[in-house]
């Protein structure tokens, strides 16, 4: 024997879990699983994205055709702009939070966005403009249906097909559309769910000193979230 | 880190999110086929970059961080390389591309 | 040496585990690392023998030629419940999810793993996920096999196929989550003084297969959801009739499925590392290069999913390049089979249950695996593929390595994890009548696929039924050798000897603590001062 | 085909004797190490058993053996590779003068028709010596063309055409076999292969009951569906396309062969060749596996004839 640290009964402190030795592992291993688990998800994103660059690839005039007829580039950029405003605000909370953690008493200089005090009005800024993303989503999604080209009994009639063109790859990039922008729109949904969570904790102050891990971690998804969409638009939008 | 460097940060995105529209109204494609595609790309490659080193605070971060960062993208590109060096290298008549057509 | 100082209050069993509380909601409510790994087990159980019992009814179906036990369509559901069951939901979860979430904290010298309640929840995740894929084969069956090749599974199945995936996504989220949680606990939990060159083969194998949970899984996951998408919206995404392209579900599917084999047999590996060195009394040789060969395989085993596709029109040049790729990860695992056994020279080889377990692995590891030297040649790939000789092949790393190396495990560490012994003769009893029964049921197996009978055959040509009724005879005595531990082992819950903190002897630092451990894991956080495997410091012990 | 039991499958084509001398190379290289390991076990397990006295001697890893037994297996992958590989090639490229046979396969049936036209299901008759090459393709779903006394196999993908080809070398019957899985009676999609003498081979092409050759169904057909209003006048001819070069409207060329027919049939929308609209509706629907190919062979005899 060598020697030990506290006996295992004094592990029950309020600041970590029983299975961590102090508040900076478990912040260093929540951090590190985020991470992991967002490596996860570029694969699960990766891997439509890979069938979409090969259909993409060989029946690109159809994809340019469909993109320009059906999708509006300008939603699409005005989301883009959405999400990365809702990048820094989420930037701007966790600042806050852990401005918070390391250092409560200061708030003598002029308040500027990013002091702890504004970690609730931060929250819901970025949840609002989640939420007028997902109105622009959806928006988008209703005219989509309006035109037809939503999969499903009476999906795409193909009269006015150009010549060159095959209709069954424009339903194939339609396809793709809904299950891309479909999937992040249900991880902007989940982000959304945290966020609420979030702000209600931050809300009640019940966050006690872990409070930075949690924002940090949620802020993380958010940002990837939105890196999700930076690579959509130009290959959903933009194809010329 | 200031709050200040995410308010540079963020006008740079803001500012990259207007060039890769107005990119996609140049035709580049005449000057090399794919170069529209190769663009817009890689402003989305750049504002990735940026979003992950300063948002996500990976550009302080330890070694641990850049290499679960980098290792999603290196079985990203394994992944798309490898599929695509078959699709890529399919001889005409040897190995067709499948067609798309109603064979009932 | 390290180890853990004596204390009266700790040595009454007054703590264990096991017995700390009782009740079934302590059972399904906990988030200790162990009692999940116990919860785990009985699933595993579950699945192992509602697929062993597919296997029983394909083996009696294929005794005579004609399709006369089973209707075809039966058959079909058979041998897909059997693959969907034993892939999914008993070799992926197996060792990882019942010896890595035991072992791993313990082995660290941690008290849990970094997350526990995603680890209650990722067992939560894998019993629904069996739940669902059962109901689905329970109401009706599906019969694309376990690989769902499309446009069969995402237009002309008949079957419960999106119920099927539904379940399989599930239990892949759980692997998922179960992977994460080993990463995290290696890089953050390790004790003082455990550096990575310190850490157990055990868990530089266990490591390399997370990180393959995590980024593999994710695409299968994605992929069948794409086969229940185009099932359900009829949109075309592989069905070339609906602009798709059926060849690009097998790369994507492959993808993952071929590293899932590594999933199954790195953790394996883990297991035969630790009892090679326990058994021979002896460092395991070469550990720098065992170690990283298991990184090696799992980075070298996501270049290599195109040999499933040789004759699938993919194209020529592909075809080469995932050829070479595929000999290359042969590589690594010879250097791990060659230093095992080096492992053995000037040791003290004791020949307990699960040692021979583990010679059996090496042994029949090392003929699965050469046998995949003729699946990466080309030329006799395109004779072989998709007849038995690769049902046979499959069978030697995935039974004959992964499931002896399993069973290995649970003899090993069963007196840590339940405080009783199991019964030595008994156990090196069925560990023959296992080896025997493994190699008639699944030898004749390469002779009848290099003749050309097909795989997922009701009903066959008659020159192949000699063969085949040796390949039956086997079956029923290796379904012996599986049943054996089954009982002898729960018997050995009430009547077994009362197992001593290191029955075996063995380094680490699961031996440290008593049998069974304390919920806690430890008295007190180890601090590691040794290499892994310090066995000259450990007199060896007879008996 | 024997119905004894055998250790070997015969071998009946030219592909044959070179995989099987592959694959007992490999059997060897298997059965060296697979005793090796078991022995060495064997040995070691038996000489440093367990005794009571003898204590185990530590051993340090030697770093030269290490690479040894790395590079020993590397170098012999490395030949396994190039043998295979240099094999497979010759697999793939069928040589100019074979004789094609198309097949369709359908859940759960292969359709065969020969040059001559004459058609067969579930069997397929060939010459001894001649070179075939197997034109294939899928009404549904994915089979597998397999010939286990030919050592060769390949898919059949629906929608586009897999090719596959061999010599037989030994007269005879062998099996056919659907080696994909396809379905519900997947093991009853098998047949047979004839191996006949050129002269029988005849015979039996001539034979009572003989079909139309596929080009002369193809004509019938192209007349039947009009093809011949505009082909030559607002369409492109056909005259001598098969082989040739054809420039489309998007600048781009291609080579007209199997698949780029196929695709004019039944998505003629697709390629339009330069100089001419869009005007040709699709036959997808309309024309059976069977039918496309019977037009291909029609257009492929339009060779050297002037329209």
């Amino acid at each position: 024997m060598t020697s030990a640290s506290a006996p295992a009964t004094e592990h029950e402190h309020a600041d970590h879990a029983h299975q961590f030795d102090d508040a900076i592992q478990q912040h260093e291993a929540a951090t590190l699983g985020m991470w992991t688990f967002l490596a996860t998800e570029v694969l699960f994103f990766g891997a439509l994205l890979t069938a979409y660059t090969i259909y993409r690839h060989y029946y690109f005039d159809a994809f340019r055709y469909a993109s320009h007829e059906y999708l509006r580039w300008y939603l699409g950029a005005i989301n883009t702009g959405v999400l990365l405003c809702s990048s820094l605000t989420v930037a701007l909370a966790v600042h806050a939070a852990q401005h918070h953690d390391h250092a409560p008493g200061q708030s003598a200089a002029p308040p500027r966005i990013g002091q702890p005090k504004h970690l609730v009005p931060l929250l819901l800024v970025t949840m609002l403009l989640g939420l007028v993303f997902l109105c622009i989503k959806g928006t988008e999604y209703y005219i989509d249906y309006r035109e037809n080209v939503v999969p499903g009994p009476s999906f795409f009639h193909p009269e006015h097909v150009p010549p060159g063109i095959d209709a069954s790859h424009i339903r194939l990039f339609m396809t793709f559309y809904f299950i891309l922008t479909g999937i992040h729109a249900t991880h902007m949904i989940v982000g959304l769910g945290l966020f609420s969570w979030l702000t209600w904790n931050a809300h009640r102050g019940t966050f006690a000193r872990t409070r930075s891990n949690a924002v940090e971690i949620c802020g993380l998804y958010w940002h990837f979230v939105d890196l999700v969409w930076i690579f959509l638009f130009p290959l959903l939008y933009l194809i010329r | 880190m200031q709050t200040r460097t995410y308010y540079i940060i963020f006008a740079w995105l803001m500012g990259l999110l207007i060039a890769t529209v107005a990119a996609s109204f140049l035709n580049l494609d005449r000057f090399f086929p794919g170069l529209n595609a190769a663009v817009a790309l890689c402003i989305a490659a750049a504002k990735a970059m940026l979003v992950v080193l300063f948002f996500m605070h990976v550009r302080h971060a330890g070694k641990l961080t850049w290499i679960f960062a980098s290792a999603a993208f290196v079985w990203l590109g394994i992944m798309l390389v490898l599929t695509l060096n078959d699709y890529l290298t399919r001889h005409p008549v040897d190995q067709p591309i499948q067609l798309s057509v109603q064979t009932k | 040496m390290t180890s853990i100082p004596y204390n009266p209050a700790f040595d009454e069993r007054s703590h264990t585990y096991l017995n700390i509380d009782y009740g079934v909601r302590s059972w399904l409510l906990t988030t200790d690392h162990k009692r999940i790994a116990i919860l785990y087990m009985l699933g595993i159980t579950f699945f192992f023998f509602i697929g062993g019992a597919a296997a029983v009814l394909i083996r009696i179906e294929l005794m005579t030629p004609a399709g006369d036990l089973l209707s075809d369509d039966t058959y079909n559901k058979m041998f897909t419940l059997h693959g969907v069951m034993m892939v999914f939901f008993f070799l992926i979860p197996s060792i990882p999810a019942v010896l890595g979430n035991f072992l791993i904290p313990l082995m660290l010298g941690a008290r849990d793993l970094a997350f526990p309640r995603l680890n209650l929840m990722s067992w939560y995740l894998y019993m629904i996920g069996g739940a669902i894929a059962l109901t689905a084969l329970i109401l009706g069956g599906v019969d694309t096999g376990w690989t769902f090749y499309t446009p069969y599974s995402s237009v002309y199945s008949n079957g419960y196929v999106v119920m099927t995936i539904v379940g399989i996504f599930l239990a892949g989220f759980s692997s998922i989550l179960t992977g994460l949680n080993f990463i995290v606990t290696t890089h953050k939990m390790r004790a003082p003084g455990l550096y990575w060159t310190r850490l157990p083969l055990f868990i530089w194998s266990m490591y390399a297969t997370s990180v393959m949970q995590v980024l593999g899984t994710p695409v299968v996951a994605i992929t069948l959801t794409l086969v229940a998408i185009e099932r359900l919206f009829h949109v075309g995404i592989f069905n070339p009739a609906w602009g798709g392209d059926p060849i690009l579900f097998q790369h994507l599917f492959w993808f993952y499925s071929h590293p899932a084999v590594y999933i199954m047999v790195l953790p394996s590996m883990a297991v035969v590392s630790e009892i090679v060195a326990c058994f021979s009394h002896q460092r395991v040789y070469g550990y720098i290069f065992v170690a990283f060969s298991s990184l090696a395989i799992a980075l070298i085993s996501f270049l290599v999913w195109g040999h499933h596709m040789f004759v699938s029109g993919q194209s020529t040049y592909a075809s080469m390049i995932f050829s070479i790729l595929s000999f290359m990860v042969a590589i690594p695992s010879a250097v791990k089979v060659f230093n095992w056994t080096a492992t053995l020279y000037r040791g003290s080889v004791d020949l307990k249950t699960p040692m021979l377990y583990v010679l059996g692995f090496i042994g029949l590891f090392t003929l699965g695996g050469l046998t995949g030297l003729f699946l990466a040649s080309i030329a006799v790939d395109v004779h072989v593929t998709d007849t038995y000789f690769i049902v046979a092949h499959f069978h030697y790393i995935m039974v004959g390595g992964a499931v002896s190396a399993y069973l290995g495990g649970i003899h090993f560490w069963w007196p840590k994890m339940t405080g009783k012994m199991y019964p030595e003769w008994w156990g090196r009893f069925a560990a023959f009548v296992l080896f025997i029964g493994f190699n008639l049921t699944f030898f004749p197996q390469f002779i009848l696929g290099y003749l050309g009978m097909p795989r997922r055959y009701h009903a066959y040509a008659e020159e192949f039924q000699v063969l085949n009724v040796m390949s039956t005879a086997g079956a029923s005595i290796l379904a012996v050798g599986y049943l054996l531990p089954f009982c002898y082992l729960i018997w050995s819950l009430k009547y077994g000897k009362t197992a001593p903190a290191n029955p075996f002897g063995a380094a680490g630092l699961e031996w440290q603590t008593t049998s069974p451990p304390p919920t806690l894991n430890f008295e007190s956080t180890p601090i590691v001062e040794d290499e892994a495997y310090a066995y000259d410091k450990i007199e060896v012990p007879y008996d | 085909m024997d119905k004894q039991f055998q250790w070997w499958p015969p071998q009946a084509s030219n592909f044959a004797p070179p995989v099987d001398q592959l694959y007992l190379f490999l059997l060897a290289v298997t059965a060296f190490f697979t005793l090796l390991i078991f022995a060495c076990i064997v040995y070691l397990a038996l000489k440093y058993r367990r005794r009571r006295g003898r204590r185990p001697a530590p051993v340090q890893t030697n770093h030269l053996l290490e690479i040894t037994w790395t590079a020993i297996p590397f170098a012999l992958t490395l030949v396994m590779f190039f043998w295979a590989s240099g094999l497979f090639v010759r697999m793939r490229e069928p040589p100019a003068d074979a004789m094609q046979i198309d097949v369709v396969a359908k859940q759960w049936m292969w359709k065969v028709q020969h040059p001559s036209g004459r058609r067969e299901i579930d069997e397929l008759h060939v010459p001894l010596g001649r070179p075939i090459k197997l034109d294939m393709t899928s009404e549904a779903v994915i089979h597998s063309f397999f010939l286990p006394a030919f050592r060769t196999k390949q898919d059949v993908v629906p929608g586009a055409y897999n090719i596959e080809w061999f010599t037989p070398t030994r007269v005879g019957e062998y099996h056919l076999f659907c080696a994909e899985y396809c379905g519900t009676q997947h093991s009853k999609m098998i047949g047979r292969v004839v191996v006949q003498t050129p002269a029988e081979y005849q015979a039996w092409v001539a034979g009572t009951g003989v079909d139309e050759a596929p080009a002369v169904v193809g004509a019938r057909l192209f007349t039947q569906f009009q093809c011949n209003t505009c082909h030559g006048q607002r369409a492109p001819t056909l005259a001598n396309l098969f082989g040739s070069t054809v420039k489309l409207s998007d600048g781009a060329a291609i080579t007209a062969d199997d698949n780029y027919l196929r695709e004019s049939i039944l998505a003629p929308r697709a390629k339009i060749v330069a100089g001419y609209q869009p005007l040709m509706p699709t036959y997808a629907g309309q024309l059976t596996e069977e039918q496309v190919m019977d037009l291909i062979a029609y257009i492929k005899s339009l060779h050297n004839q002037q329209p």
